[in-house]
């Protein structure tokens, strides 16, 4: 019975991360193929991950588990906040259906002062 | 895998080799750590591999039974990965230094101490 | 630096998560994946991600000891343990051990003082090297 | 009173980590995780941080059901054809304050349906975010403001 | 087991930490360097002392049994290495409170300095070959950072080239390892030369062999693999160079020596004949070098190659003689060479360049000065009685012996133009009159130096010269002592009994 | 004796101490020590005279069987007074010649230790010992000859007589060595009666050559003549003792004192006649178109020196007899002469004879001097030259087939001679006076004293030749032929051809003493004698040398680091793929081939990131790349159960990208530098490194590893080493000296990339 | 052979095929922020495959190496970051 739940969250979790992937290859932009993937890859590793839990039923390896996803949680949206926004910088083109820049010309080019 | 491994040694210690011979600074000291990684995974592979099984004693147990991976090479591996990080973060500053210094990625550039005078 | 609250923010609230994770890595080092150098390195990593969030100097006010001392204290340890081996009358660097069990670290030995060491120095190395290059930066 | 909250959270990380549900394994961890605050005592200022448990966990699972809806939406946009999409960087003027409210709001936007934060004003007052389904600015920002900010700050208010 | 063996490696890392510790105060490096190097001094030789009258000392660290755990083996020849070690590395703390800058000083020269003695006497000790590759590198890593300390745009350029040939043939070494690993399944050198024999896949023994003579003949600086050492020597403060000069490149010899003495034997038509012809030509080409040269330093940097082709050559000769000569010379070689260093050292500061066109007249006002370059010169060169000539007379004495005639003939040749570039200098250096006139030209910086630092610049090279002198008129000793440990080495047996004795 | 040696070399190195205080008395001083020797010496004429050969044994180096064993015998006693007894008379002369002199406490160091190494060399019984004496009187010789250093000529003219002598030192050396693998023994007196032995070792031709060049070189036998004239830039002094009187001598001697072992070949006699006769012969030719008095002498010594080696080629007991008469009597008169020159050089300060003249009325005790040495040297009754020129002749005489030619030449080269005394003995005294550069009155006492004893000894030793030196003479035959001689020295032969042929010879020589200018134009003409100019081989070797070190220089260290990290690879993989190509039929390849398709992916993934990074670009292209590689890496060590090695791949992948990301903005971007031909030599070099590599890997992986390293560490792990992750427990216990310099080298780095990065010392203050 | 295997198996393909299509994007760029997100998506995949490759070869220590995993990604993902800031930033 556990192994089948596993079994199902390992694949719904692989699926999800192929998502992601085929969303990283498809999407027009940097920003539209990271709002894509940050979501689905967080999503797909942790259902694996909790897959994997549940395959072991052992306080360490879920606690491990935990920590992982906890941490995806913490930092994933960190990473791509940080990248869009140097990505910004570096004058990385919006695609070109992106029909609303609010952030234009807020930027000052040298201090990377944002008002 | 060892016969992928094999070809991919051979890789690295070609790709390290071609490197190390540019005129680019940078591209020497990439051609230096592709030579260690080579050499990592060398030593790794010729220490037979064995998959799935690492070297842990597990609880309530003294010793493991066949087959696990030999843990020697490993050791020596970690060592020799570590002792590359040092020698390979102080040549990255020196790169670094000597282009500031002498003003060129070039190495044809850097014969001053060579010269018959 | 990077002015990003948000990364800033992040750093602070990871790098105890993390300092917890790379004592956990040195202490069961000894039975499990890990030991003193793994360990080193990623509380080294903290300090490293607290550096670029909040700019060197508040990185070096975090970290109280200079990393030349950190570094110096790790050969030390190392050292020290074989200091044990050497009153035993032992071979030099023999493993001296406590005859008791701790969960996580398990037994008490001279080899742990060693693989101590290892952690403070991989910590000292990491961030001399970092600092160095971020002060030469500013 | 945080920090010794903090300094239990930590500790029972710790035997979270280590696996073992034991008397000395929890000791450990306290004196590890006072270690930890000590060290890192700089790092973190006072903040009121986990009062509300119970608001917490039910925001906790709003945000999981936000998490996976949003996946499976994007999840669809990504298998069909990508003209659906509109997207835009719209700056959306804030209502949560500290840093702490900003980081975990911000984030959790990066993770809910089609929105990623790309930046804070320096003054902290307005959170720029690109977004994948913008039909116009207004309406955008007023969804945020309903959603999934007005549930944060019951959470932290 | 005498636990006093592991100490030539464990004090240099103590003194080094206290050193650290105290990492602002340069002048307890100072007299926690010259003290430390002291220290070193006499326990090494009451290492000595014991392993001539109680034969090999073996030590398992760890108390883990041979081949398991890492031996510290200390036969004839490593131990007389650490005693060279450490008399160098005294006198170069002598030399160097003489010379050394503050600012270097205060960027951690000394620590610096006792670490790479500390990677040095590990090479020599060990009788592990991982353990070797790891010792090596200690020694690398610090002498890069020796040779590259200070920034200046020569050190750079030469620190490049010697840092990236280095690292190429730690590269090779670290290959090697693995691939003997692989083959003989120990590290252990004992058990690698009690195994090899009984060995069933032989044939890649030979292969590995060539590996392992490369990596260390980079080290060694024979032909053709000795580029880095022309190219940086003489870039550092003399200092360094001196020290780098006398060990470094003997480490190298000093691990062909172990290697193929003790390991690989099962093919010497092939690896010695080898190692012979790399003896001439680095003989030659190392001599024919230093003649091109007109840099006090740099003529001295190629006549290191030249020497080591005779040390190479009487291990490639691979009689009990001939080999007793190979040592000989490394303990007369490296004892001269860094005395020389120092002197060029003097004579810069004295005149303000290295460059032979630019200075002249010292002999005439410097005539003790002239004396002790002419003892560590001429003892280069081969002249009687001084220790260069009994150690040329051994080698050439056993190729004779073998009837190697034509290797001789180039030894012979070569030892005659040793003497033109020493002659050289000397006619440059001190008996020409300087060339700014001919009164006594000083360099201004000359004045500022204190009469302190003056004789700490001057004692050491007394000190050398005067083991020269006496290892000359005095060689009976040496040379039973080389005889001892060549014989040694050509008969493993003692050596691996020692080792593995307590399976 | 060899107390008598260490006394010597004290001696020469307190001189510098003691000089300035005793500067007005130091010739008589200095003179006072070779004086000891000699008497010393003198004490020990009545044993050796009466047929005792005095040993001495004291060991050295045993070990290599090299001991101070001296010996003294007729021969060696000969040589030793001789020093000994030249050197009072120069070392009084030098006390005032050399006053004037710079540094004369110095001049003083050197040509001690000269007449030290000297007597050291003709005593010693032991190869090895001599050659060290040998080497000494050598560098000695150096010093001296470019005891004038601030002139350029001084210092290249002492090299040339150093690489010489030196060279040939050299070659003597390994003879030694070869013949004493034939005695089994360094001592030369372990060679009498195995002469039968040694002809007959297949080493001897090889012995006699070395030898011989040795002996040549030091006593400036054609073709290594022409450093001696050249070595006449040396202070006067030197110029009479080692280059007349006693140094030239060694090799003389040294063949000599071999004669009983090597000689009685043809190869041995026919080399020495040869070479001595054709020294004489040329030596007397090229001192033609000589001015200088010192050169003239020179040239007057090499031909004696050949006439000396060409009677040890005779070898017949008439010529060794002649041999040693000669040797005595040349030392006497032409140390006199030089002395004499140096005189008249001191005093009117020109060694030129066309500026010299009429001095006799200024200089009579010098003139006087002059005159009874010339007369020696002339050969004229009843002076010791004229026994001396009477035996050459005879032995000469006494050849069958090679007699007459030989006999023309030496009467020729010695009539040269007598034109040369003439021209140095008696013009500058006779004639009219002609101006000079000082002006000239008689020397001082110093000066005047020693020269005078020689030649009167001359003239005694003429006179009563057998209660002087018919003892030595025996004895030295004895140690020379190892025969009794049984020849008495006779002043007066009685009128008969050889007397003839010393009238003759004289009177040609004044002949060519008067024809002289115009001889001078015909030698000056003859091209031969360009040809005989071995000077000129010298300076051609030297030159060739320079040019092949300079072009090998600019070939090896040219300064590229590709060219060197080519020359090494080359070197590793050609040699090692050599060996591993001879042994290819005994190795077989047997690995598993079994592949999954993440092992595919993995692979894939290398491959294209490492092309990435040599076709990138962009440095953080390539980084990345780098990157992904490293990565992988951990990947495939996570799949062959090494988490431990996964988890520090990890972590220093991520470091390295931190290092990289703050060093690299200031790296600079990638270059286009390779030609197209390089980039091809490079790939070829590169892949077949790579290849190598590759099959090194299969055919060790096909072997199966016998290791007890993999089982002791499983089963010691947790019972010894009191943890369950065996690859932490090798590196903090059973490896930890590994772990230790692993830490040291990690320390070092950090330490280095601080210093390197915080100082910056500037280019110009060095 | 039982789902849990069957499900692991696939699993493993699926997840190995979505990081050949992440390092297509890695190879193919354009823009080296593309390339970063790349990388830091692949460390996240790998993540995933050690967790499966756990269950496969039924070690639970690969576990800890996710772990660790995560975190150096997450920082080698800042600190790429902070090198487009300096390079952009003057
Ligand atoms: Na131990
Ligand atoms: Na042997």
């Amino acid at each position: 019975m556990i192994e089948i739940i596993s079994g199902i969250f390992l694949l719904a979790g692989s699926s999800f991360i192929l998502i992601s992937a085929i969303g990283l290859l498809k999407m027009p932009d940097l920003y539209t193929r990271m709002s894509a993937t940050t979501k689905a890859s967080t999503l797909g590793i942790g259902l694996v991950l909790i897959g994997t839990a549940i395959y072991w039923v052992d306080l360490g390896i879920a606690a491990r588990a935990i920590a992982i996803i906890i941490f995806l949680l913490l930092t994933a949206p960190v990473a791509a906040h940080i990248i869009g926004r140097a990505a910004y910088f570096d004058k990385v083109p919006l695609w070109e259906k992106t029909h609303i820049d609010e952030l234009k010309g807020k930027y000052d080019e040298d201090s990377h002062e944002l008002s | 895998m060892t016969f992928l491994l094999a070809l991919i040694i051979g890789l690295l210690y070609g790709a390290g080799t071609y490197l190390i011979l540019r005129r680019s600074l940078v591209k020497v000291l990439f051609g230096l750590i592709f030579l260690g990684h080579a050499a990592n995974l060398l030593i790794f592979t010729i220490g037979r591999l064995t998959k799935g099984a690492p070297p842990f004693i597990p609880e309530g147990t003294e010793t493991l039974v066949e087959p696990y991976a030999d843990p020697l090479p490993q050791a020596l591996i970690l060592t020799a990965i570590v002792i590359g990080f040092g020698v390979q973060a102080f040549a990255i500053v020196l790169f670094k230094r000597t282009y500031q210094t002498v003003g060129t990625d070039d190495l044809d550039k850097m014969k001053s101490t060579d010269e018959l005078k | 630096m990077m002015f990003s609250v948000i990364l800033s923010t992040a750093s602070r609230y990871l790098l105890p998560l993390l300092l917890i994770f790379s004592f956990f890595l040195l202490l069961r080092g000894h039975n499990e994946p890990g030991g003193g150098f793994v360990g080193g390195l990623v509380a080294a990593a903290a300090y490293a991600l607290y550096f670029i969030a909040n700019g060197i100097d508040e990185a070096e006010k975090l970290l109280k000891a200079e990393p030349v001392k950190l570094i110096a204290v790790g050969l030390l340890l190392a050292v020290i343990s074989a200091v044990p081996s050497l009153l035993a009358g032992k071979n030099f660097m023999s493993g001296i051990w406590l005859d008791t069990n701790f969960p996580v670290i398990g037994k008490l030995g001279s080899p742990l003082i060693f693989d101590v060491g290892v952690y403070f120095l991989v910590l000292g190395i990491a961030l001399k090297i970092i600092f160095s290059l971020a002060e030469e930066d500013k | 009173m945080n920090q010794l909250l903090l300094n239990i959270l930590l500790a029972t990380s710790w035997v979270l980590l280590v696996g073992e549900l034991k008397a000395e394994t929890f000791i450990e961890g306290i004196i590890i995780g006072y270690l930890i605050l000590w060290i890192s005592r700089s790092a973190l200022g006072g903040t009121k941080y986990f009062r509300k448990i119970p608001v917490t966990i039910m925001f906790v699972f709003y945000f999981i059901k936000e998490l996976v809806i949003a996946n499976l939406k994007v999840a669809f946009d990504i298998v069909t054809p990508k003209d659906y999409m509109k997207p835009g960087i719209i700056a959306f003027p804030l209502d949560v304050k500290t840093d702490m409210e900003i980081t975990l709001f911000a984030n959790l936007l990066t993770l809910t349906p089609g929105t990623l934060s790309l930046d804070v004003s320096t003054d902290k007052k307005v959170l720029y975010v690109h977004a994948l389904y913008v039909k116009d600015a207004d309406s955008f920002r007023k969804d945020l403001k309903e959603g999934i900010e007005k549930r944060l700050l019951e959470v932290l208010r | 087991m005498n636990p006093l063996v592991i100490f030539p490696i464990i004090l240099p890392l103590v003194f080094a930490v206290i050193m650290l510790l105290f990492w602002k105060k340069v002048p307890v490096h100072r007299y926690v360097n010259l003290a430390g190097s002291f220290i070193s001094l006499v326990v090494s030789i009451i290492i000595l002392e014991a392993v001539i009258s109680d034969g090999i000392i073996s030590l398992q660290i760890g108390g883990w049994e041979a081949p398991f755990g890492i031996s510290i083996v200390a036969d004839l020849l490593s131990t007389v290495m650490v005693v060279i070690t450490a008399v160098i590395g005294f006198a170069t703390a002598l030399y160097s409170l003489g010379t050394m800058d503050e600012e270097r000083e205060k960027y951690l020269y000394y620590p610096l300095l006792q670490l790479l003695l500390m990677g040095i006497n590990g090479a020599f000790l060990t009788g592990d070959i991982f353990n070797l590759y790891v010792w090596f590198e200690v020694m690398l890593i610090s002498s890069f950072v020796l040779l590259a300390l200070g920034g200046r745009r020569g050190q750079l350029e030469g620190a490049i080239k010697y840092v990236t040939l280095n690292l190429l043939s730690s590269a090779i070494f670290l290959a090697a390892v693995g691939i003997l690993y692989g083959i003989a399944g120990t590290l252990n050198m004992a058990d690698l030369a009690r195994k090899i024999p009984f060995l069933e896949q032989k044939e890649l023994l030979t292969v590995v062999s060539i590996l392992f003579m490369v990596a260390f003949g980079v080290k060694a600086a024979i032909f053709p693999l000795f580029f880095w050492l022309p190219a940086s020597y003489h870039t550092p403060p003399v200092a360094v160079s001196a020290i780098f000069a006398g060990l470094l490149t003997k480490v190298g010899v000093y691990a062909l020596i172990r290697f193929f003495t003790t390991i690989f034997i099962h093919d010497t038509a092939f690896t010695h004949n080898l190692l012979l012809i790399s003896a001439a030509l680095t003989m030659l080409t190392g001599v024919l070098g230093a003649a091109a040269q007109n840099d006090f330093r740099k003529i001295l940097s190629f006549h290191i190659i030249s020497q080591i082709g005779y040390m190479i050559l009487g291990l490639a000769l691979y009689s009990p003689l001939a080999i007793a000569g190979a040592i000989f010379y490394v303990i007369h070689h490296i004892i001269v060479k860094t005395n020389l260093f120092f002197v060029s050292g003097v004579v810069k500061k004295l005149k303000g360049s290295y460059s032979l066109k630019d200075v002249g007249g010292v002999y005439k006002y410097y005539p003790l000065l002239g004396l002790l370059f002419l003892i560590p010169a001429l003892s280069l060169a081969g002249i009687p009685p001084l220790s260069g000539f009994w150690a040329k007379f051994v080698v050439i004495k056993a190729g004779l012996e073998i009837q190697e005639y034509f290797v001789v003939g180039i030894a012979l040749l070569v030892g005659l133009l040793t003497l033109f570039s020493m002659t050289k200098i000397w006619n440059e250096v001190f008996w020409k009159d300087d060339p700014k006139g001919n009164e006594n030209h000083l360099d201004e910086s000359y004045r500022l130096i204190s009469n302190y630092k003056k004789f700490m610049m001057i004692t050491p090279i007394i000190f050398l010269a005067l083991i020269t002198i006496v290892i000359g008129l005095y060689a009976e000793p040496f040379f039973t002592f080389a005889n001892n440990a060549a014989n040694q080495l050509i008969d493993s047996s003692n050596y691996i009994n020692s080792v593995l004795g307590m399976k | 004796m060899l107390n008598l040696i260490i006394i010597g070399f004290l001696a020469s190195a307190v001189a510098p101490f003691i000089y300035k205080p005793l500067k007005k008395y130091f010739g008589w001083i200095a003179a006072s020590f070779p004086l000891y020797l000699f008497l010393s010496f003198l004490s020990r004429y009545r044993e050796v005279a009466d047929g005792k050969i005095i040993k001495e044994y004291i060991e050295w180096i045993p070990a290599l069987g090299i001991n101070f064993t001296f010996l003294l015998d007729g021969l060696s006693l000969t040589f030793v007074l001789i020093i000994t007894l030249i050197g009072v008379v120069v070392f009084l002369y030098a006390g005032a010649y050399m006053q004037d002199y710079e540094h004369t406490d110095r001049f003083y160091v050197y040509i001690g230790i000269f007449m030290t190494s000297m007597v050291g060399l003709v005593v010693s019984d032991n190869m090895i010992t001599m050659f060290v004496f040998w080497e000494l009187t050598s560098i000695s010789s150096y010093l001296l000859i470019g005891f004038n250093h601030h002139k350029e000529k001084s210092r290249k003219l002492a090299l040339q007589a150093l690489l010489v002598t030196g060279g040939g030192g050299l070659a003597l050396m390994a003879g030694l060595i070869l013949l004493s693998q034939i005695s089994g023994s360094l001592e030369i007196s372990a060679l009498y009666d195995l002469n039968e032995t040694i002809r007959n070792a297949p080493t001897y031709t090889a012995i006699v050559i070395l030898v011989l060049i040795g002996a040549f070189t030091k006593s400036a036998q054609f073709p290594f003549h022409f450093w001696l004239p050249n070595a006449m830039e040396a202070p006067t002094p030197v110029s009479a003792y080692l280059h007349s009187a006693t140094m030239v001598k060694a090799g003389i001697y040294l063949i000599a004192r071999m004669n009983h072992s090597l000689g009685g070949t043809e190869l041995w006699q026919d080399t020495i006649l040869f070479a001595g006769t054709l020294t004489m012969l040329f030596a007397a030719i090229l001192s033609f178109n000589q001015l200088d008095l010192k050169k003239l002498l020179a040239y007057s010594t090499l031909s004696v020196l050949g006439t000396l080696t060409m009677l040890l080629g005779i070898g017949s007991n008439l010529a060794i007899k002649a041999f040693f008469i000669y040797l005595v009597a040349h030392s006497l008169y032409k140390g006199t002469l030089f002395l004499v020159a140096g005189t008249l050089d001191h005093e009117t300060g020109t060694r030129d004879v066309s500026k010299l003249g009429g001095l006799k009325k200024l200089m009579p005790v010098t003139m006087i001097t002059a005159a009874l040495a010339s007369f020696s040297m002339m050969g004229i009754i009843p002076l010791v030259g004229f026994i001396g020129k009477e035996t050459v002749y005879e032995s000469i005489l006494e050849l069958d087939y090679w007699g007459l030619y030989l006999i023309a030449i030496a009467v020729l080269a010695n009539a040269l001679i007598v034109m040369i005394t003439i021209l140095v003995g008696f013009k500058p005294f006779w004639g009219a006076r002609s101006s000079t550069p000082k002006e000239p009155h008689e020397a001082p006492i110093k000066m005047l004293f020693g020269p005078a004893i020689l030649a009167i000894l001359g003239l005694l030793m003429g006179i009563f030749p057998n209660t002087f030196i018919g003892k030595l003479l025996d004895q030295s035959s004895l140690s020379i032929l190892s025969e009794e001689l049984g020849l008495k020295i006779k002043l007066w032969h009685g009128f008969n051809l050889v007397l003839l042929l010393s009238i003759v010879t004289l009177l040609l020589g004044i002949v060519f003493y008067f024809i002289r200018t115009k001889l001078l134009h015909i030698t000056q003409n003859i091209k031969l004698i360009r040809i005989f100019k071995p000077s000129e081989w010298y300076e051609f070797a030297i030159n060739g040398m320079m040019y092949i070190a300079k072009l090998q220089t600019k070939i090896l260290q040219n300064g590229y680091l590709r060219n060197y990290i080519i020359f090494i690879l080359v070197t590793a993989i050609g040699i090692a793929s050599f060996s591993l190509y001879n042994v290819r039929s005994e190795l077989t390849i047997s690995p598993d081939f079994s592949l999954t398709f993440y092992e595919g992916a993995i692979a894939l993934i290398i491959i294209l990131s490492t092309f990435m990074v040599i076709t990138s670009d962009s440095r953080l292209k390539s980084i990345v790349a780098l990157g992904v590689v490293g990565f992988t890496m951990g990947v495939i060590f996570i799949i062959h159960s090494a988490p431990d090695l996964a988890l520090t791949t990890f972590a220093i992948e991520t470091l390295t990208v931190i290092l990289f990301v703050l060093v690299l903005y200031k790296l600079p971007k990638f270059l286009k530098f390779s030609k197209t031909s390089a980039k091809i030599r490079d790939i070829i070099i590169a892949s077949s490194v790579g290849i190598f590599m590759t099959l090194m890997v299969l055919y060790i992986t096909s072997i199966d590893l016998v290791s007890e390293f993999k089982k002791y560490y499983t089963d010691t792990s947790v019972p010894g080493g009191k943890g369950r992750n065996v690859v932490n427990v090798i590196l903090v216990d059973f490896r930890a000296i590994d772990t230790l310099g692993e830490i040291t080298v990690l320390a070092i780095a950090a330490l280095g990339v601080y210093a390197l990065l915080k100082l910056k010392l500037d280019d110009r203050d060095e | 052979m039982s789902f849990i295997e069957v499900s692991t198996n696939i699993s493993v393909v699926i997840i190995g095929l979505s990081i050949l299509f992440i390092f297509i994007r890695l190879v193919i760029g354009p823009t080296i922020e593309d390339r970063i997100v790349a990388l830091d998506l692949l460390a996240a995949n790998a993540i995933a495959f050690i967790a499966v490759y756990a269950i496969q070869s039924g070690t639970t220590t690969f576990l800890d190496v996710g772990v660790i995993l995560a975190l150096l990604a997450f920082l080698g993902t800042v600190a790429f970051a902070f090198y487009l800031e300096r390079r952009t930033k003057r």
